[in-house]
C-alpha cells in the first residue's frame, strides 16, 4: 500500500485495542445515505517508476525553451546550493513555526530574511511572506486602507503602468469591501505615469500605487510621485522589483519621505519560473504600520536562561487570534520560496545581486540594440528602462509567436487583450540568463522572419502551397 | 549566529555572479541606488554550512512524528518533489504559448478531473493559492451567486455567513473579506452543530454557510443533510472547507452531502510539502450554480489540445486571485501524488488514518486521559483535554506540548478549537506505524507521571532543544524585527 | 574568488600575523627554478551559470537513450528518495568516519548495509566497499591466497565466463605477485561451465571462480562447481548480481558446504549508470576469513556509559596500521554509493528486490520472445538465464548498432573482441524499467531493418546511392 | 535504533515495486531462493525519517570546520553535484557507442588536458578509482618500464622500492601488491629526506621512489631536485604521491620536479565530495617514458570525434583497473570544479591554502603549542605535537582531539605521520574563513586550559555527540559485524 505502512497484523491488533471489528466499523457514524460508491474518474495507482516515465515524457514536452517573456516572471541563474538546501526535510516537510522551541531553523532563517528585505525595500520591516507579488499588492490595499486614518475615501489611484494581472487581482479581491481602484493613464510617448498630468485637486484618495520599474519595464519618476501623494495625505504603495533593487533607489528612499508599504513579486530571488508558481509575496512597511501589516512576523527573543531564539510574533493581527477581525484571512503562506530566497540572497550578496541587475540591464539594452538594427522592431517608449521593454513590430505578434514558438523560442509577452490601443507590440526581456549568441539567434530569426513574409506576399510567391 | 555576523565587508561569491558584465548603463543617477543592501556577504561555503546547519535546528515530517491537528503532516512523497522539479516544468514561462505548454497543461487537466471525482463537485478551478484563498473564493463565489439572482438585481439582503464556533480563523476572517457579517453557530456537546440554533440563525439574510466535516472537533456532523436543507431552503449555499478532506476520501464526497462549494488544501490531503510554513493550494470545486463563477485560469481540452480557459471565455468569473495561475508546482505534486495512490489509494487514506486516530485515541483514553468527545468515533484525529491536568496539576496544555518536544514528538495542535479548554487537537495520519504512535502514548503517559510527581520539570521543559521555552511577550512587546539595521 | 572567503583586509591582517609580507613569501622554500610559469591550458573560470550551460548541452548530446545493455552495468529504477538523502551534506561531505563519534551517522549505516549484504549473499560478514565489482574480483583472489593454507599454488581457476573486464583486472592487479589466473572454457551448448567437463584431477588450486549468473546471463550450476572445488581443498569466490540474490539461491547455500567468499558489483543497488562509476564492489565472507578480508569493517560497540555504538574495527589489517603488510591498500572506498544502496535497499525491501528480480527476469524472457518472433535473432546457448541473453542476429551486429543507436536505442552490447568465436553475437538485457512498448519498439525497428537490408541486398536495388 | 528493529514483516513499500509483475519464469528451483533475505520491511517514510535522522550525526564539511589533516577537506561546490548529476550523463550506459558518447567523453578529453596542464606530465589516464589505485597504477607502470628494458629482457634486479618513513600507508601498502620491497628512508629533523640515508639506501635494486611533496609532514621537501638526481643515476623512477597537489597547485609542476608519475587524489584537490570514505579518483599523470605503460581506458579526439582508448590502441598498457572507465561520475565533478576555478582560480587554491594553514601553525605557536618543524613555513597543512601534554598532563592527541568535537570542530588527523609523537596533521584548506579559524584556535587554547586544571574533563570528552567515546578494544574483540543474524 503507497505510503501506508500497516502490516494484517498491526490493524488486527489496533482493531482488537479499539474493539471494533473492522476499519469500515469506525465509519459507521457517517450516514449510509452519504457513503460514496468509490472513486470513478481517478485511475490506478502506479509505481513512482511508473509516474516517472509519465512525468519526465510531458516534462519533456515543455522543455529546451529559449526564453526572452518576462511580464512579472524573470528566469534568472538560481545557485544549486538553493535548492538543495531548500528541499532538505527538515526545511521542506516542517509547518509554520507554531512551537518555536522545535523551529528555530525556519524562524532565524525567516528573521534574517526580514532584515534583507526591509534593507533591499529601505522600510523598517518585512513580514515572512504573502502568496504572489499580485495578491501582496491586494493585501497592500487593505492595508493603506487600514492604515492611512485621514482618508476616508476607501479611494486607490492604481496607474495602468501596473501589471494589469496585479490590478484585475486586487480588484478581485478588494471589491467587496466597496474599495475602488480607479485608474491613472500613461504617457504615450514615455510610457510611463507623467507627474505633470496628474490633477491639482485629486480629491481626498488612500494610496497612490507606484510600480517601479513598471509593467512596460520603464522607470517611473518615483520622487516626485511620492511626493505629490503625500501632499495630498495619501499613502504610497510601491511595486518593486527586488532584483532591481540592487541598482535602483530603494523605495524607502523615494521622494521627500519615502513610500509607506513595499510590496512585490518574490520570484526573481532564487524561484524558477515554474509556471507561474510558487513564487511568494513581499511585503515591508515603516514601523508606524507594522500593526496593520498582514502576514506572518518573527521576532527575536529570550528564552528562559535568557538565550537568544526566534518565536512568531504579533500573531494577534492573524486569523487563528483575530478571526473575524483579522488584518487577514491568510495562514498558509510561501514558507519555503522565502526559504530559497534568503538562500539566493546570501550567496549572490550585494555585488552578486547588483550585478544580476546590471548584466540584465545591459542584456536588454544590447537585445533592444539588435532588434531595431534588424529594422523591423523598435522601441515603443523613449524612457530608460530597467530589463525590459515594449517593443513594436513589423510584422504580426502572433505570427511572430507561433513561428518562434515553433522554434521553442518564446520572444516575449503579447499584451494587446490589456493595451489594444499599443497595437502590435511584445514585452521583451533579457536577462543575464541571456548570452550574446542568444541575442543574435533572436535578432537573426526576426530579420528572416521578415525576409520570408515578405518574399510571401511578393508576386513571385510560388503556387506549390 | 546569524549571517549577518559572519559577513565581512567586500567578500565576493563570485561562482555565483555574472563573470563579465556589461556596465553599459542608460539609467539617470537619480533612480540609482547609492547605498549598499544589508545582504550577507559570505562565501558559498558559509550559506551552505549556515543554512544547513539552521535546517537541523527543525522538526519535521522527515525527522519527527508530527501529529500537528488540522494539518494532516503526512509522509511527502520525495518522487512527487523530483519529478515536479524536471526542468520541462522549472524552465517553462507562465505566458509560454499552448505549444510550448502541452505537458503541464495536461497534468493539470488530469488533476481537475481526479478533484472532480473525489469530491463530486461539478467543476474544478485550481488556482487558489492556500486554504484560505480557496476561501475566499468560495465566499466571493456565494456572494457573486446572489449578486446573480433575480434577474442580475441581486439579492442585497444576505449579508451574512454562518460559522460554527469550531471553525478555524480562516473561515470568519474570509467571510469579513467579502464583506460579509459573521454569525457563529454554537455546537452541542457532542462536537455536532447546534441544530436549533441553526433553525434560528437562519433567514433572508443568510448568504451561507462555512462548514468543515469532520468538523475541526474531530467527528463527523451527522446531521450534515439536516444541515444542508436548512440552510438551502433559506436561500443560503453552503460552503465546505476542505481541509479535513483526508479522513473521508474516498469515502463520501462532500458533493453527496448537499454542498455548493468546497476547497481542498493539496497541502494536506494531497501531501504536498508544507513548506516550513507554504506553499500549499487551495483548489475549489463547486456544483452546477456556482460554475459561472469559478476564478480562473482554469485548463480545458479542445480538439485534443489543452489551452487555458480566462475571463474572455467566463465573463461571469470572479476573475483571477493570482498573477498567473497559482502555485503550479505544488499542483504538479498533487497530481504526482494522486496518481501514486490511484483509486484504491486514495480510500485506504481515509481507512487507516481514521485506524490511527482511533488507536490512539483509545489508548490515551485507557491510559486516563479526558477526551473531548469520549462517546464518538474519532475521524482522522481527535481532542484530549488537559483541563484536569491544568486545574489539579497546574500543568497546562503548553507544557505537556513543550514536554513533548524533549521526548522527540512534536506537539499536536493546542488551544484550537478554542471551545475545548486545554485541548490537544491529535491527527497522526495514515503514513505512521503502529509503533510511532504507542511512542507517542507512551511519552503522553510519561509526562503524566512526571506533572504528578515534578510539575516544574514539566513546566520548564523543553530542555533539550536548541532553545528553552522562549519569552513571547517580549517578543510581541520589545519588537526586534530586523537584525542591526536603522535603529541598531 | 571562487569558493575563497578572504577579503583584502583578512589577508593583511593574517600576513601581519604570520610576520611575511605576502603570500607569496610563504612559497619561498620552493626552489626559484622549480617555481612553474603559471597554467597554460586550463583555461578561464567560469560561473556556475556559464558552467551550467555547458553541461547541459553536453549532457543533452548524450541523452535520451532507450538502453537494452546489461554486461555489468544495469539500469534498474532508482527511487528519488534514495539520492536525495544519500546527497544531504552530512553524509555527502564526510570523509571516512576516523572519529566515531563524530560519525555515528555513516557508521550505523555502514552497520546496517554489513548486516544487508550478509544476508544477501548468505555469508557471515560483509566489508564496507571496495572499488568496483572488477576490483572486488581482484582483491578476492589475493584474499583467497591468504586464506587458503592448504593450498600453495596460488593457481586460480577463473571460467571464461566470468566478465571479461573483470578476469581482465583480476589479472593486472594479482599478476605483480605470481598468482596465475588459469582459464576454465565454457560448454558451448548452454554457455556454463559443465561440471562434466571439469577436470577429475586438477592438481593444487587456490580457489576456483563462479560467476551467477555469468557474464553470458546464464545460471551456473553452482552446487556441483562449489562441491567439486571444495573437494579438491580449494575456496569458492562467488561473483554474483546482488538483485538477483532476492532470486537466486545465496552463494551461502551453494553446494554442501556454501561459497568461501563472494564479492560483486553493486551497482544495481541504487546507483545509475552514470559511465560505469562510481559504482561499488562488495564483498563478505565466512567468518573464519574476516581477518584477511580487504576495506573498512564497522562493529557494533558500547561508549563510556555503556550506550550502543559504532566504529571501524579490525584495522589492523589496513594500511594505515600495518602499511606495507596490510590487506590491501585500499584507503578511501565507495562510501557514498553504499550510502545509496543501503537507503535503496530499505526503500525496495526484500519483497521488492524480488520483484525488480522478478520483472527484469520476467521482461528479459519477453524481449528474448519477441526478437525471436522477428526471426532474425535466436538465443545462442540453451540454458536458463537470469535478466539478459546473448543473442545471434541474421544482420551483422555492427550495422545493427549504428542503425538503433542513431535512433538513440542501445540494442545490447557487442562482445567479439572477448570472443570471437562466438559470432555475431550481442548481450541483452531488459531490466524492470522496460515497458512492453519498449520492448515491441526494438524488436519491430529489427525486423524493419532486416527488411531494409535484405530488399538492400535484392537485385532491385536502386541506384540512387 | 537499527532500521531492522523499526522492520515488520509483510510490510511492503508498494510505490517502489514494478506494480504488474510477469510471474513467468524459466529458472529451475534447484537455482531458486527458499529464504526471504534480511532487509528491512519499512514504509518509505520510516526509511526516510531513519536515514534523515541518521545523517545528523555526522560531522561533514557542510556544517563542520573539518581540518583533517593530509585529506583536503574543503568545501564541495554543490554546482559540481548537481551538474553531474544530469539525466544525459546519469543514464550513460558504459558500453554506449561514440555517437551516444560526445558529451561525456570531450568532459573526459579537457578534463585530461587539464590535468596535464597542472602537473606538468606529459599524458594523463583517469581511470583509477582513488589514491591508492593511482598508486598501483603508477608502481605497475614502475614494474612494466623495467620489464621493458633491455630490449624487453627486463631489469629483475630492480626489486625495491624507497619510501620516507613519513610516507601515507598506501605507499608502502601498494608497492607490496605490486610485489616489491620496502625500504624506509628516514626523515630529517626538519622534515627533509635524509640525503645521506637515501644515496646509502640506492642502487641497482632500486626500482623507484615514492614520495609526497610537501611531504605529508606539511613541508616542502626543498631538495627535491636533488633527490631526484640521486634517484634517477641509481636507475630508479620518481613517483609522486600527489595526495598534496592542493598546496601547490599552480605554482609547482611535478613534472619540473623530476617526477616520472604521479596520482592526483580529486577528491581532495578538485574538491570532489568524500561521500562519508569516498568515492574518490586517482587520475595518473606520466613523463614521456611511461607512457606507453598507462592503464586503459583513456579518451582521444581523432577528427573531431572523442574515442575511448583500450588495450587494442596501446598493448603495453598495464591495463584496465576497473570494469569500465573508473569513477566516471566523480571525474565528471572534477572537471566542473576546474572549469569554475579556471586558471587563476587553481593558483589561489594553493595561495589561500598556505595562507590559511601559516596563519593558523603562528598562532597556536604564539598560544603555546609546539610545533613538530617549528623553523619551517607550514604548506597548506602543518603539525602540532602534544607530547608535552601527554607527558606533563597525562592528555594526549587523543583527548584533544575528542574534546574538540565538543566545541564543534572536527579533530585534525591525529597520530599520523608515525614519526611525530602525539601529533595533530591540521589542514584548514583554502575555503575556510579567518573567523573559522580563529574558533578553532580558541578552542585549542580552551581545551589546555582544561588539560591543566582538569585533566579528567578531556579525557572523558566528547560529552555532547549521540555518543561517549566508543571502546574500540571491544569491537575489535567481540566482534558484532552485522545484526541479529544467524547468530544471534
Ligand atoms: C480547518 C482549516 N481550515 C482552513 C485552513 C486554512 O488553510 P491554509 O492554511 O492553507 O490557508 C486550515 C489550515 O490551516 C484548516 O485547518
Ligand atoms: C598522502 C596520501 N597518500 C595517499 C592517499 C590515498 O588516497 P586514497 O584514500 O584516495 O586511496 C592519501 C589519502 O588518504 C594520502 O593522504
Amino acid at each position: 500500500m503507497p505510503f501506508i505502512p500497516h502490516t494484517e497484523e498491526d490493524v488486527k491488533s489496533m482493531l482488537a485495542t479499539i474493539g471494533v471489528n473492522s476499519i469500515d466499523d469506525l465509519f459507521d457514524e457517517i450516514p449510509a445515505e452519504l457513503r460514496s460508491e468509490g472513486l470513478t474518474k481517478v485511475p490506478k495507482g502506479v509505481s513512482e517508476m511508473e509516474i516517472s516515465r509519465i512525468m519526465h515524457a510531458r516534462a519533456e514536452q515543455d522543455s529546451r525553451a529559449l526564453c526572452f517573456a518576462g511580464a512579472g516572471a524573470y528566469e534568472h541563474h538560481i545557485p544549486a546550493a538553493v535548492w538543495e538546501i531548500t528541499t532538505r526535510g527538515e526545511f521542506y516537510s516542517a509547518y509554520t513555526p507554531y512551537q518555536a522551541e522545535a523551529s528555530q531553523g525556519t524562524l532565524q532563517l525567516l528573521y534574517e530574511y526580514q532584515t534583507m528585505m526591509a534593507s533591499l525595500t529601505g522600510m523598517d520591516v518585512s513580514n515572512a511572506s504573502l502568496y504572489d507579488g499580485a495578491s501582496a499588492l491586494a493585501e497592500a490595499v487593505l492595508m493603506a486602507v487600514r492604515a492611512n486614518r485621514k482618508s476616508k475615501s476607501k479611494r486607490i489611484l492604481m496607474p495602468r503602468t501596473v501589471h494589469p494581472n496585479y490590478r484585475k487581482v486586487a480588484h478581485n479581491i478588494v471589491k467587496g469591501q466597496g474599495i475602488t481602484l480607479e485608474e491613472l493613464d500613461f504617457d504615450m510617448q514615455g510610457g510611463h505615469i507623467n507627474p505633470d498630468s496628474l490633477p491639482k485637486d485629486p480629491g481626498d484618495f488612500t494610496a497612490l500605487v507606484i510600480p517601479q520599474p513598471n509593467y512596460f519595464g520603464v522607470l517611473e519618476d518615483i520622487d516626485a510621485l511620492t511626493n505629490w501623494a503625500h501632499e495630498h495625505n495619501a499613502l504610497v504603495i510601491a511595486v518593486v522589483n527586488p532584483t532591481s533593487l540592487a541598482l535602483l533607489k530603494a523605495p524607502g528612499s523615494w521622494g521627500n519621505e519615502g513610500a509607506d508599504i513595499t510590496c512585490g513579486e518574490g520570484q526573481p530571488l532564487g524561484a524558477p519560473l515554474s509556471s507561474g508558481g510558487p513564487y511568494f509575496g513581499f511585503m515591508a512597511c515603516r514601523e508606524q504600520f507594522v500593526r496593520q501589516m498582514p502576514g506572518r512576523i518573527i521576532g527575536r527573543t529570550v528564552d528562559l536562561d535568557g538565550k537568544e531564539g526566534f518565536a512568531l510574533t504579533l500573531q494577534a493581527r492573524e486569523q487563528h487570534i483575530r478571526r473575524s477581525k483579522a488584518t487577514s484571512n491568510i495562514c498558509t503562506n510561501q514558507g519555503l520560496l522565502v526559504t530559497a530566497a534568503t538562500i539566493y540572497m546570501a550567496l549572490v550578496g550585494p555585488d552578486g545581486l547588483a550585478k544580476v541587475a546590471q548584466s540584465s540591464h545591459a542584456n536588454t539594452q544590447n537585445l533592444i540594440s539588435k532588434l531595431e538594427a534588424t529594422g523591423n522592431a523598435s522601441r515603443l517608449f523613449n524612457r530608460p528602462v530597467f530589463h525590459e521593454s515594449l517593443m513594436k513590430f513589423e510584422i504580426q505578434t502572433d505570427e511572430l509567436m507561433n513561428a518562434m514558438s515553433a522554434q521553442r523560442i518564446l520572444p516575449g509577452v503579447i499584451i494587446s487583450d490589456d493595451y489594444p490601443e499599443l497595437g502590435n507590440v511584445m514585452l521583451v526581456c533579457a536577462t543575464e540568463t541571456k548570452s550574446e549568441e542568444d541575442l543574435q539567434t533572436y535578432a537573426d530569426l526576426l530579420a528572416e522572419m521578415t525576409k520570408n513574409s515578405e518574399s510571401s506576399k511578393s508576386p513571385s510567391k510560388s503556387s506549390m502551397a | 549566529m546569524l549571517i549577518f555576523e559572519q559577513s565581512r565587508t567586500g567578500r565576493v561569491n563570485t561562482a555565483q555572479q555574472p563573470t563579465t558584465v556589461d556596465s553599459r548603463s542608460n539609467i539617470p543617477n537619480e533612480f540609482l541606488r547609492t547605498d549598499k543592501p544589508l545582504l550577507p556577504e559570505v562565501s558559498e561555503m558559509q550559506a551552505v554550512r549556515h543554512y544547513t546547519r539552521l535546517s537541523t535546528k527543525n522538526f519535521s515530517i522527515d525527522t519527527h512524528f508530527y501529529p500537528l491537528g488540522s494539518c494532516t503532516m503526512k509522509y511527502n512523497p520525495r518522487g512527487c518533489n523530483t519529478l515536479s522539479m524536471l526542468p520541462g516544468f522549472l524552465n517553462r514561462h507562465p505566458d509560454s504559448p499552448a505549444n510550448m505548454s502541452q505537458g503541464f497543461l495536461s497534468c493539470m487537466y488530469d488533476l481537475q478531473e481526479i478533484l472532480k471525482d473525489v469530491t463530486g463537485m461539478k467543476e474544478v478551478s485550481l488556482s487558489p493559492m492556500a486554504g484560505a484563498q480557496g476561501e475566499f473564493a468560495g465566499v466571493a463565489m456565494i456572494r457573486a451567486y446572489h449578486d446573480a439572482q433575480n434577474g442580475g438585481k441581486g439579492d442585497p439582503a444576505r449579508t451574512e455567513i454562518l460559522v460554527p464556533d469550531a471553525a478555524h480563523g480562516t473561515n470568519p476572517a474570509t467571510a469579513t473579506m467579502c464583506n460579509f457579517k459573521v454569525r457563529e453557530i454554537p455546537t452541542n456537546k457532542d462536537g455536532d452543530v447546534d441544530i436549533e440554533a441553526l433553525k434560528a440563525a437562519v433567514g433572508p439574510h443568510t448568504a451561507g454557510i462555512m462548514l468543515t466535516n469532520p468538523s475541526t472537533l474531530g467527528v463527523f456532523e451527522r446531521k450534515i443533510k439536516e444541515i444542508a436543507d436548512i440552510v438551502h431552503k433559506a436561500g443560503g449555499l453552503l460552503y465546505y472547507d476542505g481541509a479535513n478532506l483526508n479522513a473521508i476520501l474516498g469515502k463520501v464526497k462532500p458533493g453527496d452531502m448537499g454542498f455548493d462549494v468546497i476547497h481542498m488544501n493539496l497541502h494536506k490531503t494531497f501531501s504536498t510539502p508544507h513548506g516550513g510554513g507554504g506553499p500549499g493550494a487551495g483548489p475549489v470545486g463547486v456544483s452546477s450554480r456556482l460554475i459561472p463563477f469559478l476564478p480562473v485560469p482554469m485548463v480545458t481540452k479542445v480538439d485534443n489540445e489543452y489551452q487555458l480557459v480566462t475571463q474572455k471565455n467566463i465573463p461571469t468569473s470572479i476573475g483571477r486571485l493570482s498573477a498567473f495561475m497559482g502555485n503550479a508546482g505544488v499542483l504538479l505534486r498533487a497530481y504526482i501524488y494522486a496518481r501514486l495512490l490511484g483509486k484504491e489509494g486514495m480510500h485506504r487514506v481515509a481507512e487507516y488514518a481514521t485506524l490511527n486516530a482511533n488507536y490512539m485515541m483509545k489508548k490515551l483514553e485507557k491510559a486516563g486521559f479526558q477526551l473531548a468527545f469520549a462517546n464518538r468515533k474519532a475521524t482522522h484525529e481527535f481532542i484530549v483535554t488537559l483541563k484536569k491536568q491544568a486545574k489539579e496539576l497546574n500543568v497546562s496544555a503548553m507544557d505537556f506540548a513543550k514536554r513533548l518536544l524533549d521526548y522527540g514528538y512534536h506537539a499536536p495542535t493546542t488551544y484550537f478549537p478554542l471551545l475545548v479548554p486545554e485541548c490537544f487537537l491529535i491527527e497522526p495520519t495514515e503514513t505512521e506505524t503502529q509503533d510511532e504512535l504507542d511512542g507517542f502514548i507512551d511519552a503522553m503517559i510519561a509526562i503524566q507521571k512526571e506533572a504528578e510527581t515534578d510539575a516544574d520539570k514539566v513546566k520548564g521543559a523543553p530542555y533539550t532543544l536548541p532553545v528553552r521555552r522562549l519569552d513571547d511577550v517580549k517578543a510581541a512587546k520589545e519588537l526586534d524585527l530586523t537584525w542591526n539595521f536603522k535603529k541598531k
